[in-house]
């Protein structure tokens, strides 16, 4: 029998080396892994590079990892938030690697990871800053700039309702980046409300099917909101 | 001379978004638009992060940090919405599903450049977001924006100084003065508040600026 | 009000023109829809460009497209069935152009359109006759073969239950190529076993959201089955 | 001798599937494999057009034409199984997340060249389906054959003489006679049928066949 499921948070991040590519879900708080995160904190990995969609926002998750220094390097859209004081302030002194990508590469370079791709040619960006020093092309008359796939070690996910065999659904905007990262990750790791009967999740409705995904782990804490 | 305020300006925005279209709202003041439009119309609000038929704003106790806009202020989702990963809700707007989308702006070039995600500033700490893709990607790029800038310089401009966000991609600009439709031969004047001149909005802005307020079909 | 609805199956294809390039969804008879073409072909249009997984099966549906000779060329990845016997005369006689791609390269280069993609590095192909001619590269030690996007006119697509904003959810194995199908055309239309109200569909398990739909179809033959 | 008809081919290739392990049967003998998986392991099959955790066929009367495999047969989901659009199902092969296909062929290099799709005859219609994309992108790729075709030449060749599916991609092949894995310096045999010499075995097929029967751990 396969069980994807760990009954202990700790368990589920305790083979993250140092130095590794950690993807993590979320927009801003919603889809944040907290559990997740607060594990691996107490971990102790360090020198971690994190893909995530911002760099942490007030005191918790992302930016309590940050705040405790252990990423050396983060991929993102959009760092600058009012409450990102804890990415600001390492990134002042230096002390913290920026890769700045647009949203949508950023979520384009994570679904061609998960697909296989070696390339793709996207018109996001070009002729801006962000594409200086990218091979670019034109193609059928439109400017396209060549990105690369975003591959990592260990994807950290929120989800709303999982089962063993680790499918997954997912509550409202808290989806976002969660089921690209669990293509593009060599481990999934999957924070969830509850975990579900097998067959308990609609065939029709699952969102990321238990292919992606190699731990789940519930953390009794989903809402139980209209959906 | 009549300047519009900023909810003059969203007001006027909402006007030309037509009933059926897929819309996305920027951050900031775009946003606002959504408070103008006209209730009796079925207009698609997507949001970057995930949600297409959003709706306004929650009552007070019923927001859900699960149920968020791209600006992450809490929201709703109409009947007939629907929820999306990054991925397709990217794909929508690359792809040119989107009929509109409306932003904000450092700049703009009276060809249609984009400068509104970095003033180059050395110390700011740079942060794009979506803005790229939503320049790029939707079939009509609205800018909303003052026309000057605090210091009295036209932010509609010959050449963008600012970092580009896009190249050639707004084709409409909504200030508090004058509405202007961009494109290859440059910026045309299609609206000017009560009270400005063609001259005088020529002298404000340095460009040339064509005549367009007979041509213009504005839809309803 | 939006009502994406059309009543009368011939009005849903009334626009088609000749020479267009028209998806139209399926892997084998699952998923196919059979009723959009039957109106398809009466209504005319010819010298058409289809890009299907095959080439028709028996005589309905596709078979009967090609058996009435509308079609130029066919972009599919697998025509060679035991039914397919008006493709295959067809084709031996000189009568229609067959593009052959590899089904992933079929679904990949389908979700580029999508997704406004300018072209993607696969390595599915490469060495073989089906890379012939193209563009490869060599990425982190892989080859890859440069694909370009498969966009289309019209998408014709079967799913299995829509709303008048256009929102699709689909049966079983009958999904396969819809979603993609309809991200990748100017206009596509769904024929769907009935339209309910709006808000009928759990926002959480709509596959297509209503921005890739423009016409919605009811048939009142939805199999009521298991799901 | 006793050569492995396809029911013992497909029991044999059954036994090297872990529990856990997710698996793309192709069409024609690779679909007999699912009869011999034993019934209290998990192992999950996906099956291209949009469907993992596939089940048997229905019984009679319960076929569903929307629930079918890759060859179209009617087939069942598990409980526990999902649905899928044909992008997800092939980034699922192509992005490397199969950890087995099982393939047939028509000829395999000793460095594991495929040919399965085409026989290069002039009249032939081709037709490749998603041959290409498994034999790519599963972690392993298991092909079954008969060792010998019909006039009696070895389908495991130096080098394929059929057009190619892809190139260095097998990792191993079970026949009627023998068990080879395959890799950059040639073929090995791992296990051979009662009676035959590792001598004759290099005769029929032509290759120099390491004898790989020591150092090889079979899963279980």
């Amino acid at each position: 029998m396969i069980d994807k499921s760990i009954a202990a948070v700790e368990a589920a991040v305790a083979d993250v080396f140092d130095g590794a590519r950690i993807m993590i879900g979320g927009f801003g708080t919603a889809g944040m892994p907290d559990r997740l995160i607060d594990a691996l904190i107490a971990h102790g990995a360090k020198d971690l590079t994190i893909i995530n969609n911002n760099a942490g926002n007030g005191e918790t998750g992302l930016a309590a990892l940050l705040k405790a220094r252990r990423v050396r390097k983060i991929v993102c859209s959009f760092p600058r938030q009012t409450d990102s004081h804890h990415f600001d302030a390492l990134y002042r002194a230096g002390e913290i690697e920026l890769e700045l990508v647009p949203q949508g590469n950023l979520a384009a370079r994570i679904q061609a990871a998960g697909a296989g791709l070696g390339a793709i040619f996207t018109p996001t960006g070009y002729g801006t800053l962000l594409a200086d020093g990218k091979e670019t092309r034109e193609i059928a008359g439109r400017h396209y700039v060549l990105e690369y796939p975003l591959h990592a070690d260990f994807a950290l996910i929120k989800a709303h309702r999982g089962d063993r065999w680790g499918n997954l659904v997912y509550r409202k905007t808290a989806r976002n980046f969660g089921p690209i990262m669990a293509m593009a990750a060599k481990c999934t790791i999957a924070q969830v409300g509850e975990v579900v009967p097998l067959g308990a999740l609609d065939p029709e409705a699952v969102v990321t099917p238990g292919i992606f995904v190699q731990r789940v782990v519930a953390t009794g804490d989903a809402r139980r909101a209209a959906a | 001379m009549n300047r519009l305020d900023r909810e003059q300006m969203a007001a006027r925005v909402a006007r030309d978004i037509p009933e059926g279209a897929y819309v996305n709202l920027g951050i900031g003041l775009p946003t606002t638009v959504a408070n103008f439009l006209p209730a009796d119309k079925e207009i698609f609000l997507q949001s970057e992060n995930g949600l297409l038929g959003m709706g306004p704003a929650p009552a007070k106790g019923d927001e859900d940090p699960e149920l968020i806009n791209a600006g992450k202020q809490p929201v709703t989702l109409l009947a007939g919405g629907c929820y999306f990963h990054h991925g397709d809700s990217f794909a929508m707007m690359r792809g040119g599903h989107l009929d509109i989308c409306v932003l904000g702006a450092f700049q703009v070039s009276e060809r249609g450049d984009l400068a509104n995600w970095h003033t180059g500033a050395a110390d700011a700490i740079p942060a794009v977001g979506g803005a790229m893709d939503l320049a790029i990607g939707a079939k009509q790029v609205f800018v909303m924006m003052e026309l000057l800038n605090k210091s009295g310089d036209s932010k509609l401009v010959a050449e963008c100084t600012y970092p580009l966000t896009g190249l050639r991609c707004v084709s409409r600009v909504y200030t508090d003065l004058a509405v202007f439709d961009l494109g290859p031969d440059g910026a045309s004047v299609i609206e000017m508040v009560d009270g400005l001149s063609l001259e005088a909005l020529r002298k404000l802005t340095g460009l040339v600026l064509r005549d367009g307020r007979a041509s213009v079909c504005i839809p309803e």
